[in-house]
Parts: C-alpha cells; structure tokens; sequence
C-alpha cells in the first residue's frame, strides 16, 4: 500500500486488505523498495494535489521505479482511481484519464459488470458479475485510441465496465482494464469503500482484495 | 473562418500551486536551470472573420479568465 | 537590491505629527488616538497595520462581544462535565468519553465567495479545517452552509456552481468527507451569497493543544506555505504612505487556496503532535502574522522577539506591513523549546514543509519586531489581542417590525381539494428550497477516510470515531453525528424565537439520528452593526440562543460572527446558523431517514398546529412573509430527542426523518423516495388535511415502528407524555403516497419533480 | 535567462469536454460566430540559457505534456 503525499484512501484500502485476511505494510513513496512485499496498491486521492495532470507527478515518486520492474516481473498490481491514474501516467497500462464529461466531480453508487474474472485481483468474482461499489473522481473518463480499445476488447483486458448510464463519459463504458498479463489492474471506482455496509454501500468490493491473497497463497 | 488564441494566466502576485508542484517535480526528475514554472489555460477558438476584437476581449475576461485573478493576453 | 527605508520605531518617536492613514485602514480617531496613548508615541507604520487588523470587526468583533458574552454568563450546567476548552480557543473541545475528544467549528466565508466564488470558498474550507488541526486534532469531517439569491438568477448561476466546486475541490483534496449542511435560497442574499464551513476534528482527550507561546528561549516557528500578497488589498495604502517610493501596487483582495499543501501540513502537523514536539501552536488565518503573534504571545509568558525578514516570502517585494497583514494560506507557527526543534524541523522535512525559526519567546511583555536589524515593532500584545475596543451599539427594533408580525397571512388562500393539495404538494416538492439537492452534494466525497456511518440527506452527518471491526473485541464503535441549521425567515419574524428553532432543529436532527446532542457551535450571519435595527436583530438571536441552549443544556463551545452582509443598505434575511454535535455509544444503532419496512406503521411524533408564518408553503406558493414563526418548545424538543434516542439504542424503530421545511408533506416524501416504498397517509381526527400536510410547527418527527416493537414503542410515548399519532402505513407494493380520501401521488412522478429542479437550473 | 512558452493541446481526435462546456456557454451569451473551443494548458517557464533545446522537449513530453493524448509546442 503506496502513500503518495495527498493520497487520502490509503487507509481505508489499508483496512480492506486487513478484512480480506491479509497482512498490509504502509509503503511511504519516497522508499526506493520492500522486499518482501507481495503485491502493491496504488490507493486512490489527489497525489500532489493532482496538479498538472492527475498522477503525472507521482509517477516519479522513488517507490514508483520498483513497482514498475516489479510489476513487469508479474507482481500484482492494483491501481484504484488515482492510483489507475499514476499507472496509466507510467505506461504500465495504455490509454489515460480526462476530466468527467459533466466537468464535476462525481461521488455515488455505481453499479459495475465484472467483465474479466481471470485476473489476480478479480477471480474470486464470475465473469458478468454485477456489483455497486463508490464511484468518487473529478478525472474518471477513460480514453484510447480506436485501436488500442478494440485490442484491450478483443484480449478481453476491459476488466470492469459501467452499468445503468455511463458516469463520465469513459468510452466503452470503461470502468477498469488490466495488462496483457492480467497482474497489473486499474480501476476507477473504490472497492475498498464497498467492503463494511456500515460505511458503504456494501461488501461487493472485497473479492478484489480476497482474489490477490488466494492468487498469492496459491503460488506460494 | 480565423483561429484565435487566448492565454489566460494567474496575477504574478497571485499564488500558482500547480507551477509550484511542477518547479519540485523537475527538480525530483533532475532538470537543471528551470527557476520558475507557471501554469495557466489556453484556449484555441475558430472564430468567423466579422467577430469583432471587443466580442473576443468580452468572452476572454466574463468566461475564459476571472479578471480578479487572472491576466490574458489574445492572439488573433 | 537596495531596499525601501521603512518607518522604525525610532523615527515614529522623532516624528510625532507625521499624519498616517488609519481612516483608509478602518480605524477611527478615537482608536487611533488609543494607539498613540498605549504606545505613548504615534505607531510605526507597521505596528498601524498590526492594530487597524487586529482591531477589525472581524479580528475583534468589538461590536459583538456585550452580546457573546452570554454564552459564557447562561453556560449550562451540564457543561462542566463535557467541555475541555470553551468558547475563546481556536474551537471548543468536547468530551466524548473512551479518552477521545472532539472539536468543531463553524465559520463563514462570505465576502470572498462572492468575488471569486471558488477560491473563497475554496479557502473558507481551508481557514476552517486548519482552526480544528490546531486544536492538536485529526479533521475527520465537513459541512457546508450555504444561501444563495433566487435560484434562477443569472448571477446565482456564476456564484453556486462556483461555490459548490470550490468546497468540493478543497475538501476532496484533504481527503475528508463532506456530511451534511444546507443549501437555499432567497432574494436578500442576492449581493451577498453564505458560505459557512464547518470542520469535526477529533483527538485524545489528554492532547490538546493551545495557542500559547509559554517558555522564554523557545523557538517560534512559521511553517507551511511561504507568504505573498494575498487578502491585503487595504495594505497598499501603507506602502504609498510609508518611505517607498513607486506608490500603488494592486494587492489582490482575494486569496487562493493549495490543498495539496494544506494535506501535507495536516500530516505534518499531526506527526509532530504524535510526537509532542510543540508547546504551543496557531493557524495564520484573518491578520495572519499579526494575529498569530499577538495571539501567541499575549495568551503565553508575554513576550516575542521576531526578526520579520526571515519570514519566507513568494513575492520578494512585500513590505513589512503586507507581510504583517497578509493572509496567505495554508501556514501556520508553533512554539517550539531548543530541545525539540531539530526533531520539529526533521518533520517538516519529511513533509517536504517549509519551516523557519523567525523568534523567540521572551517574559519582557513586549512583542518586539526587527526588519533587518531594525526595529519596526514594539508593543504590549495584549492591547492588540485582547484588549481591543468594545461598542455598545444603539439597537433599535426595526419599525417594520409590528407590521410585518401584524400581516399575518391567514387570509392567504388555501388548497381545499384534494387535486389543489396535489398540486400544492408537487410545487413545494420541486421549489428549489425543497426539492433534491444531489446535485450538491454530489460533487462532493461522502466517503473517503472510511468512516462516514450517516452523510446527506441523512437527517445529521455521522462519523465512526472507533474502529474495533478489526480488533476481534466485538465491541460497540463510538461515533458523532452533526447537523447544521437556519431559517432566515423565522429569523426575520422574530430573531429570538428564530435563533432557537434553528437551534432545536439541528438538535432534533442529531437526536433522529439516535445521537445525543452535546455541544453547540454557530455562525452569526447579519448585516451592518451599524444599522441600529441589524444590531436589535443580532442582540435579539443571541439572547436567544443563549437561553435555548441553557433549557436544552447544550453549552456553546465557539462560532463565529458576520457582520456587514447587506447589498448596498438592504441587509440579509438575519441568519444565525447553529451546528449541533452529538455522540452515539454504538453507531450499528444509529436511525437512518429511508422510510423501510413493509407493514411498519407510521407515527407522527409532536403537536400540529396551524402554523405557516414564514413557512416555505407561504414563501413558495405566495412569496409572502409575515406573521409569527412556529412556536418553540423546548421542553418537548427535549422530550422527542430523548424517545428518539431510546427509540434507537433499544431498536424500537426502522427509520426517523424530522420535520421542517415544508412540513409533514415534505419528510414523508424524503423518506419515501430514499426507501423506496410506499405509504397510505390518514388524516388523524379534527385535522385539516392541509394543515396535516404542510405546517411547520416545530417539535415534530415521523418514525417507522415495525409491528412487533409497536406496543413498546407507544407505551414509551404515553409513559413519557409524547404525543404519537399512527398516521399511516408502509406499504412496498403500493409505490406511491397516498393520502386517504385526498389524493394519490406515484413515487415515480414525484421523484422527478424533486429531481429535476436543480439540474434545470444549473445543468 | 530566457522565458519558454509551452502549449499543451488534447490531441485533435480526444474529445475535449472543458472546450465544449465554453462553447456551449457561449450560445447562452448570446455571442455568434465562435465555431469551436478547445482548451490546453499555456506554461511559462523561466529558464537559464544554457538548457538546450533536448532538455526542453525532454521536460515537455515527459512531465508537461501526456503524449497518449496530448500534442505539445515550446517556443523559446
Ligand atoms: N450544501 C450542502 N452540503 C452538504 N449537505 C447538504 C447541503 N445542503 C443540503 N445538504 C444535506 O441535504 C439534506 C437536506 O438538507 P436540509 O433540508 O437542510 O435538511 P434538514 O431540513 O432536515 O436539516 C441534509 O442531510 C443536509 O445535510
Ligand atoms: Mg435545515
């Protein structure tokens, strides 16, 4: 778990991976590299304020250079909104993220189909799964080029997509994509927002954090 | 049919945290020789030819800057 | 660069008659000649900025104090038990038992947000959140208060939209959820738009800390953002006066805020609390350096030498006074003891925060400033601190006053039918004071630290302060619940009962929530002190809030006050804001407004009566104002607070909603459209419908009994002599409201007029 | 020291939500004429004469710019 100085999700993600059953270990971006670090995720916020372009700066954070080698190794890598935002800054996954087509910033429910159940970080769900976990950004509007969409359509790397209207203008109603391996997801909704009905919506963010640690255990 | 460009950028005087973020940023990258960054907007509009200068001054300081804290400059 | 001579304390001795601009810096010849007597020599130009802030209206609410002062004189007894820090500090501190603490605060931003609505709001957010981190506490939580003028107004369409992205912008970027607050609107704010945040923070009951430089030879330390010229437009008046030759430099009045910074100093200063590396500490806000070492030193041991060049500035032209006046943002000074101070600065390295030693405390009882070795500053602290001059203002009840209380509207004509009632009930609905305000507060993030138990359009905002999920003890989790609340309306039909409704609504609200209500802050949102019948108005608000919460035995532990809020001389509706903290042993408990439950029944709690003066019904459907606010009860707001409390911690209802603004009609569809089920409505016995429907009489709330706990629940009424009245039932399948005998409104039609009317008007 | 201007534009086929938004305020101002607005952001950077030209670019398409959707000009 990567704290960004403006990260601001990070212990709530923190507190998810515990749930799930897994042991978190607080990463300060300015560390070059833990090595016994299993997986890494890239909590959501505004890191640097999201001045510039949202992760354009946190992507040449020191801890950032090692998560990318690791995550060209196959370690799982999880990046939720900002976080999806820093891996597509660091061309770990293709595309980018533009402001919301309402120009505002959008915090609601969002129902989401699970479009890639093969993933380390979304086997624990089934393919076409829906579920509704917290959707919060100013910056959510996924865009590629025509080729690089129908690529990631046709490698089946669309990972999740947006139900019942499109928030952001995404295209393809993209809500979150994955590398060619399947290690390295970006998501722009919060699973880790949807995993305590006391404070969400509900628990249909969990799996994503179960999935890593039953991939990781399995491996081990 | 005339491209028109419009600059929009902060008051010198007034605080620009982004110009900032990116003066440290440049540092972290190790560039040399940068002392001052400022961000600001800039706009490109296609405008028909009989739009007068004053129309293009108008939307320049009620839309594109907020005169309070913004200074711009028009390239027609 | 060679730099300007500046005014030193030597030549203000050497020459006395030299004429100095106190009028164009707000002060008046009497203050000024009271300058002169304590320092018993004209002021240097500096030590003339210093004053002429820090004796503002807004620095030293020199209007207001008589009247404040009887929030302290009318303290409730329950007070002693519960605060830590009263009225005075940065915020009250309150007790909330499991060694935790809580401080809140509200305050307004009104003036900047209307000139560039984003930034001030942006900054008002800000100013607020760093008031609570002073305080040593983690700011868990927001609200914003919020008027605008008539909706459909071209300038609302600049100031709204404005304002809302600035506070969604600032506050998302802190990463602290937003809620709850409120939103309307009404031609009196036209000119002159609210904005009042208020900030939760919370931190261990035995780590508070206090703005105070004690400890001769400690270090005082100016960290955060380096100062510009933000917020000093009357400064320059100064520059051209003083020796400087090139004369006016504009000065932008408005400031703009970094809430990547603000973030970072967060952490930053949280980690040197954690650490207990500070002995003091205060926020640079209104007067920036000038308060922040008046303040410090004049709360402490007495003394401060403060060499000004060292201060780090953005813009290297400022002059002393602008450096002295300015408020830049997202800075703040600590009281620093040698031992500490290399750890302090290793922090604020860590941060990447600039930190700067610019004094020292001393016990000479002087505030002693130097510009490059010169000195420009020597004065008393407390004279700029505390002992600022105080007025009496004339009041006079305004002469319309009798007229607009003697018109009082019951000739108005109402709805009979059961199709006009219908009508009536969709026009209130979609009236932009009425109708959904997601638009709002969508823009703004509900969820981010993880704990948000209740946000709007719960009747309060709830936050989870413990987190045992995790721990595996199983044991109930501690929480808070606030509400903020005002009717400028009521206000102006009588200020004292006004100031109380708006009290025993947010008292209510955080009641219906299953929290008991604790503690009291508020924000005093009024025209000119000057005007004699604005003063009548804000003596009237305070007294009764003072009163209200001494029989509701809720203390107020600060707020804030705004005078001068008024279009050329028109003042603004009287709009005293109250925010209400309350706690909860166990937030699983806590009563949520979604009306659920097939087959609950519906129960009206309180009293009816026919009362419309200043309701929305009379605004809306009439735009009319006049006659007698809903009569206060605050015996029974106690009562229904306490079954409402009772009601949810033995679990004996599914849902409570509180009754305003448009009445009965108005919760009953809230509920509805947020459970998404059905009701069939009876009007009780001897009650016109439209009376049942659309009164505001105070003291009201709807719960939602399931069957089982039905008998229970009553007998808890009758025992305690609350009235309950079954008014309906929930009905899942019959998806629309339905008042019997009147008239039948589907869910669906009823959603959309709610829905639409905001997104109409600001896309 | 030399000032260097950077414009970043979205690439022409990106959709461009902000310039839309102006234009469509523009309609409501009643203004005529202006067929299309996009918005870009406008970088003014203060730079010690011996930062070559690579070292600009450099800045520019690393840091200033995201060339997956934005093209970028320096003028120095
Ligand atoms: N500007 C705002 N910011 C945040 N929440 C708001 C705002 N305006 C309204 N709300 C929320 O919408 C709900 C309805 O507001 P209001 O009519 O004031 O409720 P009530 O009358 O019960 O106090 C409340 O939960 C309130 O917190
Ligand atoms: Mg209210």
């Amino acid at each position: 778990m990567v704290t960004f100085p403006g990260s601001l999700d990070d212990r709530d993600a923190l507190r998810a991976v515990r749930l799930a059953g897994a042991e978190p270990v607080p990463l300060w971006h300015g560390e070059k590299w833990l090595s016994d670090v299993q997986a890494v995720v890239l909590p959501g916020g505004f890191s640097y304020g999201d001045y510039l372009r949202c992760g354009a700066i946190a992507r040449f954070s020191p801890a950032m250079d090692s998560i990318v080698d690791g995550a060209r190794q196959g370690m799982p890598v999880l990046g939720i909104c900002n976080g999806f935002q820093v891996l597509c800054e660091a061309h770990l996954l293709p595309g980018a993220l533009i402001r919301n087509r309402s120009q505002k910033f959008i915090c609601r429910d969002q129902a989401v189909r699970i479009e890639n159940a093969g993933t380390a970080w979304t086997a624990d769900y089934e393919d076409g799964q829906q579920l509704v976990i917290p959707l919060k950004n100013a910056e959510g509007c996924y865009v590629a080029d025509e080729r690089t969409l129908d690529e990631l359509e046709g490698s089946g790397r669309v990972v999740a997509r947006y139900l019942d209207g499109n928030p952001n203008g995404s295209l393809r109603d993209i809500a979150g994509i994955c590398n060619a391996e399947g290690n390295v997801v970006g998501l722009m909704p919060h699973p880790e927002h949807a995993t305590d009905p006391l404070v969400g919506p509900g628990t249909d963010g969990l799996p994503f954090f179960s999935s890593v640690l039953r991939a990781l255990v399995g491996a081990a | 049919m005339a491209r028109v460009v419009v600059d929009v950028v902060m008051k010198p005087e007034i605080l620009d945290p982004q110009g900032q973020a990116i003066l440290n940023a440049l540092g972290r990258l190790g560039i040399e020789g940068v002392s001052s960054v400022r961000q600001g907007k800039h706009f490109e509009l296609e405008v028909a030819d009989d739009v007068e200068d004053a129309d293009l001054t108008k939307i320049a300081d009620t839309l594109l800057a907020n005169p309070v804290i913004e200074d711009f400059t028009i390239r027609r | 660069m060679s730099r300007p001579a500046v005014d030193t304390v030597e030549v203000a001795a050497t020459s006395p008659s030299q004429s100095q601009p106190f009028k164009e810096l707000g002060l008046n010849a009497e203050e000024y000649q009271r300058i002169k007597d304590i320092l018993d020599r004209r002021p240097t130009s500096s030590e003339l900025a210093m004053y002429s802030v820090m004796w503002s209206e807004h620095c030293s609410y020199k209007s207001s104090k008589v009247h404040l002062r009887q929030f302290g004189d009318k303290v409730p007894a329950e007070a002693k038990d519960i605060l830590l820090v009263g009225m005075g500090e940065n915020a009250g501190v309150v007790d909330v038992g499991h060694g935790l603490a809580v401080t809140f605060k509200i305050e307004s931003h009104n003036h900047p947000s209307y000139v560039e609505p984003y930034q001030g709001a942006a900054t008002g957010v800000g100013g607020i959140v760093r008031d609570i981190l002073t305080m040593g506490a983690r700011p868990v939580a927001v609200q914003d208060a919020l008027r605008f003028g008539p909706a459909n107004a071209p300038d609302t369409a600049r100031v709204l939209p404005g304002v809302v992205a600035g506070i969604g912008g600032y506050g998302n970027c802190l990463g602290l959820p937003n809620v709850g607050g409120e939103i309307s609107f009404d031609p009196s704010y036209l000119g002159n738009p609210l904005v009042n945040a208020l900030c939760v923070g919370v931190l261990p009951a035995d780590g508070i800390k206090l703005a105070k430089a004690d400890g001769p030879g400690s270090h005082v330390v100016l960290f955060g953002a380096r100062t510009g010229g933000d917020g000093i437009g009357g400064a320059s008046v100064l520059a051209s006066a003083s020796f400087e030759a090139k004369g006016e430099k504009k000065r932008p009045a408005v400031q703009v805020g970094d809430p990547f910074a603000e973030k970072v100093l967060i952490e930053c200063c949280l980690e040197i609390f954690a650490a207990d590396l500070v002995t003091g500490i205060q926020d640079l806000g209104a007067a920036g350096l000038s308060c922040a070492t008046t303040e410090l030193a004049a709360a402490g041991t007495g003394g401060m030498d403060v060499d000004l060049d060292l201060a780090p500035l953005r813009d290297e032209t400022l002059t002393p006074e602008e450096i002295l006046m300015s408020e830049s943002q997202e800075r703040m000074m600590a009281v620093v003891t040698p031992e500490n101070l290399e750890k302090f600065l290793e922090v604020c390295a860590k941060w990447e925060v600039t930190a700067t030693v610019i004094g020292t405390v001393t016990d000479t009882g002087r505030l002693v400033m130097r510009w490059h070795g010169e000195t420009i500053v020597d004065v008393p602290p407390r004279t700029l601190a505390h002992e600022g001059p105080v007025y009496e203002r004339p009041v006079r009840r305004p002469y319309d006053q009798d007229a607009l209380n003697g018109e009082h509207g019951n000739g108005l004509p109402r709805p009979k039918s059961g199709e006009q009632l219908r009508a009536t009930a969709l026009k209130l609905i979609s009236s932009a004071n009425l109708a959904d305000k997601s638009w709002v507060t969508d823009q703004y993030d509900r969820y981010v630290l993880g704990n948000t138990v209740l946000a709007q359009p719960e009747d309060s905002g709830m936050i989870r302060l413990t987190d045992r999920a995790l721990d595996g003890s199983g044991e109930a989790d501690l929480g808070v619940a606030v509400s903020v609340d005002g009717n400028g309306r009521y206000t102006r039909l009588d200020p004292y009962a006004g100031a109380q409704l708006a009290l025993a609504e947010a008292y209510r609200n955080v009641a219906t929530t299953g929290a008991r209500p604790l503690a009291v802050t508020n924000c005093l949102n009024f025209g000119s002190p000057e005007d004699p019948a604005v003063m009548w108005q804000f003596a009237e608000a305070v007294r009764g809030l003072a009163d209200g919460c001494q029989q509701l035995g809720v203390p107020v532990t600060g707020g804030n006050v705004s005078f001068y809020n008024q279009t050329g001389s028109t003042p603004i509706l009287p709009t005293p804001v109250i925010g209400v903290l309350g706690v909860i042993d166990d937030v699983s408990r806590r009563t949520p407004m979604a009306l659920r439950g097939d087959g609950a029944q519906l129960y009206l709690l309180g009293d009816t009566r026919d009362e419309f003066g200043g309701s929305e019904w009379a605004n809306v459907v009439h735009g009319f104002l006049g006659g007698r606010p809903p009569k206060v009860d605050l015996t029974r707001e106690k009562l229904l607070a306490d079954v409402l409390i009772n009601a949810s911690r033995d679990g004996l209802i599914d849902a409570a909603h509180d009754l305003s603004d448009g009445g009965l009609f108005v919760a009953v569809a809230e509920g509805c459209l947020r459970g998404e089920v059905g009701v069939r409505l009876v009007v009780p016995e001897g009650l016109d419908p439209f009376v049942f429907l659309f009164s505001e009489s105070a003291g009201r709330a709807i719960v939602a009994v399931p069957r089982t706990e039905e008998v229970r629940f009553t007998d808890m009424c009758t025992a305690r002599g609350l009235p309950a009245t079954r008014i309906g039932v929930l009905d899942i399948l019959e998806s629309a409201i339905e008042v019997q005998g009147q008239f039948r409104l589907p869910l669906s039609e009823l959603r959309t007029a709610w829905a639409a009317t905001l997104p109409d008007l600001f896309g």
